[in-house]
């Protein structure tokens, strides 16, 4: 039965996918690519990924769509029409494709409990994270503690590209504080934006710290509430948002964020430990883990949450006045 | 008692499916924009909401009807305002409803 | 002293002398004295050494080892003290010829040819001193580069091409055939020392020892076996001394230096004596005398007749050194030295011409002689030694190639020894016929201005005092041959 | 041939990255070349939650009575790459709006144009 | 903090240096920072390699986890030299930096830069000591990103698209690798490379694994630049600024080869890659393709930063072949050159970067007479264009010689041939710009160009000597290599 | 009886997507990306209760917020910008 749906899903992204490729309006490409992310979202719910269905949400519909509009908003929503189908890509592609597919022959099939993804390493995390770090949500524990590592990688990542789109467009204030017309005319907009902005917060902070119980954690809390800020200067125009949360304060913030996990490292390392091994960060190593990865949470959603919301400053800032 | 209430909840939840199949036929089927309007405000509205409130009966007073309530008030309020700006824009992007069937040809 | 520090000094100072003649930069007289002093003390040095290598002392030292069994060494053997010994000899005359020449040409970046001169010298010295194949090979490559510049000294776009040819023939040959060879043997062996009886005997197969002899033969750029030969003749837009000591004494000399060095310690002469390519090669190099000789018949620019001369003279080396038999070895090493010096004289003769007259096509050297007594008289003497005349020192070389010859009983190397002075004495008489005894052209009279001033046309003083000296060592070394003959028979170790 | 109905998903999620792939390397537009490597990075993630699945297993969040879960690695994995994915494609789009500033356009082929002539 | 947590303080002193630098508001103090980290990062990576040749493999886990449950830093000979080389590049960049980036940069980005160029150092450092497939990945992606932004900072607009056209190739390439990882883990549930090596061989002859190895191969392959995946490297080292032309052309590329000898020895064992899946024969063909076509390209470049870029593609296929050949002296002879490559590439690029300080330019055509002007920063170019020919003294000589040598011991005939001869191709680009450079007649514009600043000059003929030192004694390097060597193919044995 | 209404709603998304390619405008496009928003959300709801774990509602509730915010984008961001009166599919217009 989930089967049933999973194909149909896969299906309706196939389908999702190929117009995404024919379509020559960049606009309403980036709204299918929007779907698409949504739809592949649903598909990670109905393979049991929860953690994953909230990211690509956030992140894959949410976020990267808001990008890519921001992009075509600064250069244009026409594709060209592609004067000749080149043969050399599809050849490539189709090559591609079948050594992927030669390869998946003598894969495991698909939800085999036999398969060795399901044999080896990962019993362990399962059979392990309530004893040794003591919360339900496996993913979490693996993400946090076990390959801490990786995440402090991925942190770094997404500081790298803040750092790189801020290098990039460089950043410019608003100045006035006066709204545009656009805006002024969207008074239902102003109203509900007011009314959901300490909600999504809210909801943010949820996401953070309940983390450890179910679906969530710093990624997608900072990505949830740097949407919340989004909808804010949406409503009430850039230069709005950036009074209430400025530029300089982005800025120490994505590095506090990125010092504070460092920090809790180094932290390990200097009590006698390992880095990251929040073991020791206390007297009984269960809490030294929930001390550990809360903070790390913390810090990842601090990072995160600036570095996207810097990100679109940047981007809408670099609109000409009228825009806006 | 728990009987009426699980009935009752797939009841719901059916006239919400059939509310949400209907939008979608009219967003498919109906001539222009300003009339496809209407058929997403049918899906956002009706279709969303009993299918809300049918889950709402099956899950019984926990968490996970504040949620849903919490979704339910979301959409309640989201959907009306994106189709609002959506139309506004479309307005001041001149674009003209379909009046006439004769003149459209 | 001892004799150790002695070889590394040799190398060193000239090595180092650029610093301070690049440090003299802003004063002329000073900056040749410079020169002048490190040539003659490195003379002085290496003829320190003689005694001691006469008596059967090999003075060595390691310095470094950049590969396992690949070191950076010295040791001083006779054939090395020979090349040493003319080469650190002959710097001396050309020195002072230089500095005669270069001032009366009003040279750009003197500086900077002095001191390339000096690195050239110095890497002559590493190939002479080498201790083993890979030493030499380092050295070989210097001398190379650092007489790219001298090559190119002119700068302008005749330089350029004349260098670009130098340097891709010599790096070339001397990367992918050289190299190679290297590579193989040291592969084989293990090692690039130099040995007495050489280092491939009992290693490997005929067959395989042939090819390797292929590619030490020309890879060995710098010896002008043809087809690797056209360099040399690119080479002469150099300024004239640099053509003289470079292209008549260091570098092809360092090139046949490096062949009967190969065939001596790394193949070893009985062991090539067996390998059938040897005699093919040595066809090769005789063909290459008689070639470039008819070449050279065809030249009308003085300094290319004498390249082309040089390619050919080289090739005798060459073929000595292939008839793997002592005396041919002795007879090699001997017309080294010969060789060099008449060559030597020729090149200064050419230069003092064009510095005298600015004339550089012998059709137009009539008469010549009248105005230049000294010169074509030192000239007259380098073409007898060319052509193997007595009382030069040319005879005695050939001499003992033509003995080598008769030994193996190759008519066809004795033969192309006779023919080939027929053809020296073909192209070279001409040259001195008509600078004795045509009636000068009147273009000579007319020319205007700036020689008028010598007496009797002659070119300056320090370039004439240059090439008597050369000149009257050609034909002292016919009466002394002693020195380097003691020298190469101690190498054979036999009697004459 | 009923053992290859068991990868039949794991084909569609080919064709599916294989839809992005061809867009980003046959396309000259290049927002639609970032489009296209989004698809392809969402599709290649979607090929590892597959594997993390397993038949009658649910999401691995730790409950009582329940013991079969999915594998909770590949999940975590992709969260990564999914973040890694946002930051390629927020440089990507920085990096079109800069070149839509220096060049005029953004379709790759005008571009080329644009190069050779400087 | 103590000597054991070394493997991890290397990659996280840059790491933390990052938003440091961030924080900072004036260059110079932004500039400090990143050179103190840089300075501690090669200081690190000389006591690690002392470590490493004292006590072997050096294996650490991070977070205390131990190898296949958590993240597992491991260093043996092979990584520790790969350390000390983007160590030490890294090091020695940053005083050149200072001057050639305020000449070269808007002065708002600086702060950012040095941010950027930490984590790409950060990045690097972090794929060469991991011990985790997944965990390469990320780090992968950070020096990738950063590179990025790197390359679009050049002062012309095609940097841009130069940094766009490598962010589209390197995504890719990363795409597949993931791809790769993927299909490993998915046959064998783990991602530690040496517990994949242990899992490995009883699925070796499943298809899915031969997939797997395709992609990881071609992925890589586009991050080392191997011909024909190189197209994105030229127009990158071209217009990137001076300074990132030398820190990327001398350690991505060879971070690149580096992990693909991991994936190849390590991971998947030199029976399953070379005798299976026939890896070695492609590799020669398309090494030998990429020498002779990148350095015939390479002939024909009228500027100096594209020639050199071109010659790097054919540098890189030296150092597949010596992989290729599939032996211990054929992988030491090409770590060798992936070590002499580093410091002659980061020597010649930043020279160039000297002369673009002063020339504005590195056209070959504005170049005449320049010696006469800069005749230091030229010395050290003609140093370093000796080195790449291959001349004895010169590091290129040891590794022409131990490439040559093990082609030799293999049977490799023509391969010496070519290796030889296509150095020569070398001789002829490199003298282009010596004749130029020395043998013209300087243009009227000469006159105002000097000899560049010590802080920049220093830091190249620091490179330089590395390059001469090798040249002269070739053994520290050459036992390093060969105890590299020995471990991976001895791992590839058990 | 879930399986049901999630088809149901795969049915509904489906036609979304239709309108959704179809276009003809871009507002229709947009109206079609909302609604299949608004379809997602409750499949996931749905989906949660189907497979027993009805907890997972906050993945509804972000997703819910998410194409809110998307649609809003869509119209502040390029509503006024793009010249989306015109159809770029209709016109051949150069990119």
């Amino acid at each position: 039965m989930e089967i049933l749906i999973d194909t149909i899903l896969l299906v309706l992204l196939m389908i999702t996918g190929f117009s995404i490729v024919r379509m020559r309006s960049l606009l309403a490409a980036t709204m299918l690519t929007s779907i698409y992310s949504l739809l592949s979202a649903s598909l990670f719910v109905v393979l049991d990924a929860v953690d994953v269905a909230l990211t690509e949400a956030a992140i894959g519909a949410g976020i990267s769509t808001i990008l890519l509009l921001a992009t075509i908003a600064l250069t244009t929503d026409r594709e060209k029409p592609p004067q000749r189908t080149p043969m050399l890509p599809l050849i490539v592609v189709i090559i591609t494709g079948m050594a992927l597919i030669y390869g998946t022959l003598d894969m495991p099939h698909f939800g085999n409990p036999q398969a060795p993804v399901h044999l080896h390493v990962a019993p362990a995390y399962l059979h392990d994270t309530p004893g040794e770090i003591g919360i339900p949500n496996v993913v979490t524990s693996v993400l946090a503690s076990y390959r801490g590592y990786d995440t402090l990688g991925e942190l770094a990542v997404i500081f790298t590209a803040g750092a790189g789109v801020l290098t990039l467009l460089g950043y410019r204030t608003r100045g006035g504080n006066s709204m545009d017309p656009g805006i002024r005319k969207l008074l239902i907009l102003r109203v509900i934006g007011k009314l959901f902005f300490p909600l999504i917060l809210l909801f943010a902070l949820y996401v953070q710290f309940h983390g450890d119980y179910g679906p969530g954690g710093g990624f997608q809390a900072g990505v949830i509430f740097a949407t919340g800020f989004i909808l804010y200067a949406l409503a009430f125009g850039l230069g709005n948002a950036q009074r209430l949360i400025p530029h300089q304060l982005l800025r120490i913030m994505v590095a506090f964020g990125m010092l504070l996990y460092i920090g809790v490292g180094i932290e390990s390392m200097l009590l006698g430990g390992k880095f990251l091994e929040y073991n020791v960060l206390a007297d009984d190593p269960v809490s030294g883990q929930h001390l550990g990865i809360i903070l790390i949470e913390l810090g990842v959603g601090i990072t995160v949450a600036s570095v996207m919301l810097m990100i679109y400053y940047v981007f809408r800032s670099r609109q000409p006045e009228g825009d806006l | 008692m728990e009987t009426v209430i699980y009935i009752l909840s797939w009841i719901f939840l059916l006239g919400g499916a059939i509310f949400l199949l209907v939008g979608a036929i009219g967003i498919l089927r109906f001539p222009d924009f300003y009339t496809r309007l209407h058929a997403v405000s049918v899906c956002d509205t009706m279709g969303a909401g009993l299918v809300l409130a049918g889950l709402m009966l099956q899950g019984g007073f926990s968490l996970v009807t504040v949620k849903l309530l919490l979704i339910f008030y979301f959409m309640i309020f989201t959907g009306p305002t994106a189709v609002h700006a959506l139309a506004q824009a479309a307005l001041q992007g001149k674009l003209k409803p379909v009046v006439d069937e004769h003149e459209q040809q | 002293m001892s004799p150790e520090l002695t070889v590394l000094a040799c190398v060193a100072l000239p090595l180092l002398a650029p610093a301070l003649i690049t440090a003299l930069h802003r004063w002329p007289n000073p900056r040749e004295t410079a020169t002048l002093l490190t040539s003659g003390c490195l003379f002085l040095l290496v003829y320190s050494l003689h005694d001691d290598v006469l008596r059967g002392s090999r003075p060595a030292i390691d310095l470094a080892e950049p590969l396992p069994g690949l070191k950076i060494g010295f040791e001083v053997e006779p054939l090395g003290m020979l090349f040493a010994l003319l080469a650190s000899f002959l710097w001396i005359v050309t020195s002072v010829y230089s500095i005669g020449y270069l001032r009366s040409h009003h040279e750009w970046r003197q500086t900077s040819y002095y001191s390339y001169f000096a690195v050239a010298l110095g890497s002559a010295m590493g190939i002479a001193f080498a201790g083993n194949m890979f030493t030499l090979f380092v050295f070989y490559e210097l001398l190379t580069l650092s007489t790219y510049p001298l090559v190119t000294h002119a700068g302008d776009d005749n330089a350029r091409e004349g260098g670009r040819m130098y340097l891709g023939y010599l790096l070339g040959t001397s990367i992918i055939l050289l190299l190679l060879a290297l590579v193989w043997t040291w592969s084989l062996t293990g090692t690039l020392d130099f040995r007495a009886g050489g280092i491939l005997e009992g290693v490997v197969t005929p067959g395989v020892a042939g090819i390797l002899l292929v590619l030490y033969i020309f890879g060995i750029g710098k010896a002008a076996v043809m087809p690797f030969h056209l360099w040399l003749p690119a080479a002469m837009v150099a300024p004239t001394p640099v053509s003289a000591l470079l292209h008549a004494v260091a570098v092809v000399k360092a090139g046949v230096f490096t062949v009967l060095k190969v065939v001596i310690y790394i193949f070893g002469i009985d062991f090539l004596a067996n390998i059938p390519v040897t005699q093919w090669l040595m066809y090769v190099a005789a063909a290459t005398i008689l070639l470039a000789a008819i070449v050279a018949l065809r030249q009308d620019n003085l300094k290319l007749r004498l390249a082309w001369s040089t390619i050919s003279q080289l090739s005798y080396i060459v073929m000595c050194a292939l008839l793997v038999t002592p005396l041919g070895i002795v007879g090699g090493g001997m017309h080294i030295v010969m060789h060099g010096f008449a060559k030597i004289t020729l090149f200064f003769c050419a230069g003092a011409i064009l510095t005298a007259t600015h004339k550089t096509r012998i059709s137009e050297l009539n008469g010549i002689g009248r105005h230049m007594p000294w010169t074509m008289a030192a000239f007259t003497v380098g073409a007898l030694s060319m052509i193997g005349i007595p009382p030069t020192a040319g005879f005695i070389s050939k001499w003992y190639i033509l003995l080598g010859a008769i030994e193996t009983r190759e008519a066809v190397a004795a033969g192309v020894i006779i023919m080939s002075t027929l053809l020296n004495a073909a192209y070279f008489l001409p040259i001195v016929y008509v600078a004795f005894f045509r009636t000068p052209n009147d273009t000579l009279e007319s020319m205007p201005g700036h020689n008028t001033r010598d007496t009797d046309g002659e070119a300056p003083p320090l370039v004439v005092l240059a090439l008597t000296v050369t000149a009257a060592g050609t034909l002292a070394l016919f009466f002394l041959p002693d020195l380097p003959l003691d020298l190469m028979l101690q190498l054979s170790g036999g009697s004459p | 041939m009923s053992g290859l109905l068991g990868l039949y998903n794991y084909w569609i999620v080919i064709i599916l990255m294989m839809t992005g792939f061809y867009a980003v390397i046959a396309r000259p537009n290049l927002i639609k070349q970032i489009i296209g490597l989004f698809i392809f990075q969402t599709s290649v993630f979607i090929l590892f939650i597959s594997m993390a699945n397993i038949e009658g297993g649910t999401a691995p969040i730790i409950k009582e009575g329940i013991r079969l879960y999915s594998n909770p690695l590949p999940h975590v994995l992709i969260l990564t790459a999914i973040v890694v994915s946002l930051a390629t494609t927020a440089l990507g789009l920085a990096l079109v709006v800069r070149i839509k500033e220096a060049y005029g356009t953004i379709n790759e082929d005008n571009i080329h144009v644009q190069d050779e002539e400087d | 903090m103590l000597i054991s947590d070394l493997p991890v303080l290397q990659v996280v002193i840059p790491l933390a240096a990052a938003p440091v630098c961030l924080l900072l508001r004036n260059p110079r103090h932004a500039w400090a920072c990143a050179l103190i980290a840089s300075w501690l990062v090669l200081a690190i990576a000389l006591m690690l390699v002392q470590r490493v040749h004292a006590v072997g493999t050096l294996s650490y886990a991070i977070g205390a986890w131990v190898a296949p449950w958590g993240i597992e830093y491991r260093i043996d000979m092979a990584g520790a030299l790969m350390v000390l080389v983007v160590a030490i590049i890294g090091a020695l960049v940053m005083p050149f930096a200072r001057r050639s980036i305020e000449h070269e940069i808007l002065e708002k980005c600086t702060g950012l830069f040095y941010t950027c160029y930490l984590l790409c150092l950060c990045g690097l450092l972090g794929m060469v000591v991991t011990g985790d497939a997944f965990n390469l990945f990320v780090f992968l992606e950070i020096s990738s990103l950063s590179s990025y932004v790197l390359i679009s900072l050049g002062s012309r607009r095609r940097a841009l698209t130069a940094a766009y056209q490598y962010l589209i190739m390197g995504t890719i390439g990363a795409t597949f690798i993931l791809i790769g990882v993927g299909l490993l883990y998915m046959m064998t549930g783990t991602l530690n490379m040496v517990d994949l090596s242990q899992r490995l061989p009883e699925v070796a002859n499943t298809r899915t694994i031969m997939a797997a190895f395709a992609f990881v191969t071609v992925g890589v392959s586009i991050k080392l630049a191997l011909f024909p995946l190189h197209q994105w490297l030229p127009n990158a080292y071209t217009d990137a600024p001076s300074v990132v032309s030398a820190f990327i052309a001398a350690t991505a590329t060879k971070v690149g080869v580096y992990v693909l000898l991991r994936f190849f020895f390590t991971v998947f064992g030199m029976q399953f890659s070379f005798d299976a899946m026939h890896v070695g024969e492609i590799l020669m063909l398309l090494a030998v393709a990429g020498i002779l076509i990148a350095s015939l390209v390479a002939v024909f470049q009228d500027n100096v930063k594209r020639m050199l870029a071109y010659s790097s593609v054919a540098q890189i296929g030296y150092i597949i072949l010596g992989i290729s050949m599939a032996s211990a002296a054929g992988v030491s002879a090409g770590m060798i050159h992936l070590f002499n490559h580093a410091m002659i590439k980061g020597a010649l690029f930043l020279a160039i970067g000297c002369i673009f300080l002063r020339l504005g330019s590195a056209e070959l055509r504005d170049m005449h007479g320049l010696a006469r002007h800069m005749p230091w920063t030229m010395a050290a170019f003609v140093a370093g264009g000796l080195s790449l020919i291959g001349i004895p003294l010169t590091s290129g000589f040891i590794s022409k010689w131990y490439l040559a040598s093990a082609a030799l011991s293999g049977g490799y005939w023509p391969l010496v041939v070519l290796i030889l001869a296509s150095s020569l191709i070398g001789l002829i680009y490199m003298w282009r710009v010596v004749e130029v450079a020395y043998f013209h007649v300087p243009g009227t514009m000469m006159h105002k160009v000097r000899e560049a600043p010590a802080v920049m000059l220093i830091p190249t003929w620091l490179l330089i000597g590395i390059n001469l030192y090798v040249g002269m004694d070739a053994s520290l390097i050459t036992d390093i290599t060969r105890q590299g060597a020995e471990i991976l193919i001895g791992e590839a044995l058990q | 009886m879930f399986i049901a209404i999630s088809a149901v709603i795969l049915v509904a998304i489906a036609i979304g997507l239709l309108r959704a390619f179809l276009g003809p405008t871009l507002y229709d496009r947009v109206l079609a990306a909302n609604m299949s928003g608004t379809l997602t959300v409750l499949m996931v709801a749905v989906l949660g209760f189907m497979t027993g774990r009805p907890e997972f509602l906050d993945i509804a509730l972000v997703y819910v917020l998410i194409s809110f915010v998307s649609t809003i984008a869509v119209l502040r961001v390029c509503g006024t910008g793009c010249g989306a009166s015109r159809d770029p599919e209709a016109d051949s217009g150069e990119g």
